[in-house]
């Protein structure tokens, strides 16, 4: 065990210093809270909670969950106890914790965006926003926020100018140029972009021949999407200046590591939590190992790293 | 500390793994493990688990805790499982020595005072189909040591699907249990509901409860007698889980509750995990 | 073992009859003949070849191909014999067989496509081509093909002009829509569209700080991109009339129903045949015990016959 | 038939699979399977191998035959694999009984008419490093059968890297074999290179042949030493192998050609698993 705020590990994202690079990933912690039983919250660089909506969400119908080769499909339907109760009933439990405190937001207009970031100002020790764009915009027809450079743009800087805190955009891999999204979210003011949120599936039952998820199609997580999540944060960092935070299949120290090296400042750890809750834990001692090992003063030497001719 | 016990995430090794095939050509495998730490596990709760070490599938299965020994400073944990899919497949190849990733004890218990009740028992009605029997050995254990009046109501495709039949005999006696198969290999030919029915009929108002665990028809047509018949039944739910311990909101269900006045919404979503896996009937919006 | 030309398991495509609908996916079976010591390809519905150009291509440098949890990226290169030497030194064997022979047919310009269709037009007992539309188009910017719909149906048609056999156009899962692709492509003239291309991906090799393949990114195939490919071709099928031939991790009886059952008139098996390399033998054993057992006709009776709310 | 042989896609028993950790911490498997059919199966072929049954990883390992043996109408096929990731620890976890996904033989194999030449034999020198060795049993074997000189120069990080070491003694006889490791637990300090120069030197211009299997930086050094001496050399490589048998082309290698008049290409990529494994050094395009 080596010491979880280890100075090696330190990292820094749009002003905000994280213990370590390792968070957990929205929707598969909880409102971090619900983890404190497994892990020792204090060791975790952040924690990105469930998406909020200004309002209260019911989510989706059953089924909602579906295990594939290598990952898993889920359409939670964004269920959710609204901000209000986030910053009333969680936050001030949460944020005893020694981590940082990253609420994951979302809307289906800009509108409920800035609501829901209104209601999260008035709560006390939230370290920066992760917006969740791969909502709809209903507003505007009903393509999702993440799948136009322009509406992401538009989403960015709406909360931008309501947020006093930073902002981290998080992109959707089901687009075609995940590079021009970034420029344009970079271009609207994001403080960082995380990447990538789960990318689109369905899987459907032979014998019944209805969809296995009862919202018909569902986001892709795990080990399965790794290679193109990697490949996102390698295009993004090429792409864009602002930090990156790696998402997407991460589940052992080596894979933090390939995210790293690919240009992400910090990860985020998903769906290993579920099975293996204490998978964040063993990558912050890994990572501290690996450190230590090959002489590096900071993590920080390695983002980035990918040696390419 | 939970609700209602202590969670730990520990690799523990096999103490006995043995496969038995029914007639009906399901498989059961009847898993024993050893914790290293005794901790509290009640009735009705599950565990997590997975055969360590593998790739693939990536998730733990839930399984109802079937019995729990205490050995010394240790404590062996027992499940029965059916042969279903990638998970239980994997469970299967275990041999004694091997390991097993272990999370657990999750989920809540049953309400066992409620059929103590306030002034006299109730009697209680234990229904079981398939591998939900084994969810309901610690009840009916419980129920015996509480002096409560218990029969037990246990249903399956054939003889060789009532899972631990030998075990409730030996625990309840014979003449407390009443068997029914599809097949009608051992007991009455048919579903448990009907002896289940003729029971309700015969308390004739005496104060009774349910505690019901297997396949979703069977709790449907469980939750429809206890209505019919005004008894309060409580049913132990099946969802696909990713986690078991509340995080990640796939195990949904549709529970009643008392519409605020600005709201038209009739249900909210709770989860089986962690507010389950036995819910009262009442409550489910089904 | 079912009779191979059971005729429950033929099916028609763009007027051409198939035997059944299994076929092999380009890049993965050779020219055909690669297999033909390992399985019986007269029992194969359809051989897609390895992607042709009017030239033969050098491919890329190694390492080419990375294992990862679930799948595979490659980055061959589309290293190939050229289309002349494939209609002189190999149609005339694999003609022979009873089998519907379909050229994967690439390049990277619209002439080249041209060329390479010119050529193969020469070649005797050619069933249809299959377009893959994945390439760069170096004239117009270096963007992929099938990136864009105008981009993907210029090519379509230009195509169309030149073959006198039908053609089926090969969709990109690397898009924001791929039924506004399809939608192009059908207009275009597409006969048919096959589905899916791999995914983009990457991989580092957390050692040397480099890309585990030369070309840095691959093409990620294998049953981890199953749920992606599920969910385009249950898209695709709700946006265009012409038939689908579905393709990604199909590996099993069960895994080629899935994609029948979401729209498919015919499945590809692809990376399976390296690890399993009879998996379409029992493909199409399966599905013709499948109709059997479910007193199913024709396997059409199955196709696109999801159950949706 | 393919040009070398036979290939069968068969999943077949484990007849033995003896696991044994080096003293440099590496470990090994020594793996013995038993096939229906006596394919041929020739030195330097291999084959494609994969624990039956398991979801990950997708792919089959390539394995050089090391050894054979006609068991009545079966034949039993030897291997040696170094335990490195996921698809060999699979491999470790088996045990007699379990079954293996094989396919094979695959691959060309070294052309031992050219040792024994159209005159006179040729010096075989043998040259393996580490896991490089089980590819070149068999040869020996062959060589020897055909009475032609052969000796052999294996290197390894330390003594229990010096795969087969034991049974490539009891074949050639110890005088026939020079030993190099890195940390000099057994035979000379240093890498394998130096005693195959001395015995290059040694043979002072008398027809010889180099055939050589091991990991890439020796087969340069190899390939480097047999371009300073003026001996022909075939090497064995190894490459990332999807398939094995010729259709993904993800095992290219760069071979030089005769380039046409209207190339400017002075190499073309050649399979290992069907061009190769084994190729003639001065062919390759490093
Ligand atoms: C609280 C709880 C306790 C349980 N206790 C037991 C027990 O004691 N013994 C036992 O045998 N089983 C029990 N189960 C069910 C068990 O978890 C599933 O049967 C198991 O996950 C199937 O895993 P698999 O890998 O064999 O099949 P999979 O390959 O995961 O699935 C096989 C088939 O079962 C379906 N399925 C998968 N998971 C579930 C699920 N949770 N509910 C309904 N259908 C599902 C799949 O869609 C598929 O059709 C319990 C489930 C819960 C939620
Ligand atoms: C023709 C041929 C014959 C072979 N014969 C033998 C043999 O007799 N005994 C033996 O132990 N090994 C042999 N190998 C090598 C063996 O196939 C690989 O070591 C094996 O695939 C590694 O599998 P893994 O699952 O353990 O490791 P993986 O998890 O696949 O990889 C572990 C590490 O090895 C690297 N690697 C994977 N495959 C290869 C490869 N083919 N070449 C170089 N590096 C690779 C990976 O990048 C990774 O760093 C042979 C290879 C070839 C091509
Ligand atoms: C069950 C589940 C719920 C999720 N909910 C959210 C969410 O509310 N907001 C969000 O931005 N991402 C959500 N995600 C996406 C994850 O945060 C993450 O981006 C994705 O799962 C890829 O990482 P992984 O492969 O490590 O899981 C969810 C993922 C899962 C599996
Ligand atoms: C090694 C390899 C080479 C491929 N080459 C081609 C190609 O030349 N042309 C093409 O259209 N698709 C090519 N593909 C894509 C496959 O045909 C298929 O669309 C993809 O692999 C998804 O199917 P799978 O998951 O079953 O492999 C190739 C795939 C692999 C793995
Ligand atoms: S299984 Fe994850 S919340 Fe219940
Ligand atoms: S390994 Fe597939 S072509 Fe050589």
């Amino acid at each position: 065990m080596t010491n979880a705020t280890n100075s090696q590990l330190e990292v820094e994202i749009a002003g905000v210093r994280f213990n370590n690079p390792v968070w957990t990933a929205s929707g598969t912690c909880g409102y971090g809270l619900d983890m404190a039983e497994l892990i020792d919250l204090n060791k975790l660089g952040g924690i990105c909670t469930k998406g909020l909506s200004a309002k209260p969400m019911r989510g989706n119908a059953p089924w909602r969950i579906v295990e594939t080769h290598g990952g898993m499909l889920n359409a939670i339907g964004l269920q959710n106890i609204g901000a209000r109760a986030f910053v009333a009933d969680k936050l001030p439990e949460l944020r005893k914790y020694d981590t940082r405190i990253v609420p994951n937001v979302f809307g289906y207009t800009i509108e409920e965006y800035i609501e829901a970031i209104q209601i999260l100002e008035e709560g006390e020790g939230i370290h920066a926003y992760e917006l969740n764009i791969s909502c709809p915009n209903v507003k505007a027809g009903g393509e999702s926020f993440a799948n136009d450079a322009r509406q992401a743009a538009a989403v960015t800087e709406a909360v931008k100018k309501a947020a006093s805190r930073p902002v981290i955009v998080k992109m959707s891999p089901n687009v075609t140029d995940v590079a021009a999204v970034a420029r344009a979210v970079e271009s609207a003011g994001a403080d960082a972009l995380s990447l990538i949120n789960t990318a689109v599936g369905m899987a459907i039952d032979i014998n019944t021949r209805r969809p296995r998820l009862a919202n018909k199609t569902g986001g892709l997580s795990g080990p399965a999407i790794k290679p193109i999540a990697v490949r996102c944060v390698f295009q993004a960092s090429r792409a864009v200046k602002i930090p990156l935070v790696g998402i997407g299949g991460i589940a052992t120290t080596e894979d933090a590591l390939e995210f790293i090296i690919a240009g992400a400042s910090a990860i985020q750890v998903g769906t290993a939590n579920f099975y293996d809750p204490s998978a964040s834990m063993k990558i912050v001692d890994g990572l501290a190992d690996y450190c230590q090992r090959n002489g590096l003063k900071s993590i920080n030497e390695l983002v980035g790293s990918v040696v390419v001719d | 500390m939970s609700a209602f016990g202590k969670i730990i995430d520990a690799v523990v090794p096999v103490e006995r793994n043995e496969i038995v095939r029914s007639g009906s050509s399901r498989s059961y495998g009847y898993l024993r493990l050893r914790l290293d730490e005794p901790i509290p596990v009640l009735p009705g709760q599950f565990a997590m688990l997975k055969a360590h070490g593998i790739h693939e599938p990536l998730l733990r299965r839930a399984m109802a805790f079937y019995r729990q020994e205490r050995m010394g400073e240790k404590l062996d944990v027992e499940f029965i499982y059916q042969i279903l899919g990638r998970g239980t497949q994997e469970l299967a190849k275990l041999a004694p020595g091997d390991k097993v990733d272990f999370l657990g004890s999750l989920g809540n218990t049953y309400d066992i005072n409620f059929a103590a009740g306030r002034e006299a028992s109730h009697e209680a009605l234990l229904v079981a189909g398939g591998v939900g029997s084994p969810a309901v050995f610690m009840l009916a254990e419980e129920l015996l040591k509480r002096e409560i009046p218990t029969r037990l109501f246990l249903g399956g495709a054939s003889h060789g699907d009532l899972c631990g039949l030998n075990d409730f005999t030996a625990l309840l006696g014979k003449e407390r249990i009443a068997c029914a198969t599809v097949d009608g290999s051992y007991g009455e030919q048919g579903f448990v509901t009907a002896p289940l029915e003729r029971q309700l009929k015969a308390l004739a108002g005496k104060p009774a409860v349910i505690y019901s665990c297997g396949p979703d028809p069977m709790l449907h047509a469980v939750a429809k007698l206890a209505d019919a018949y005004e008894v309060p039944a409580q049913l132990s739910l099946e969802a696909p889980m990713g986690c078991g311990f509340g995080v990640c909101v796939g195990c949904a269900v549709a529970v009643k509750h008392d519409c605020p006045a600005n709201s038209s919404e009739s249900f909210v979503y709770k989860k089986v995990c962690t507010d389950g896996p036995v819910f009262w009937s009442k409550e489910l919006h089904w």
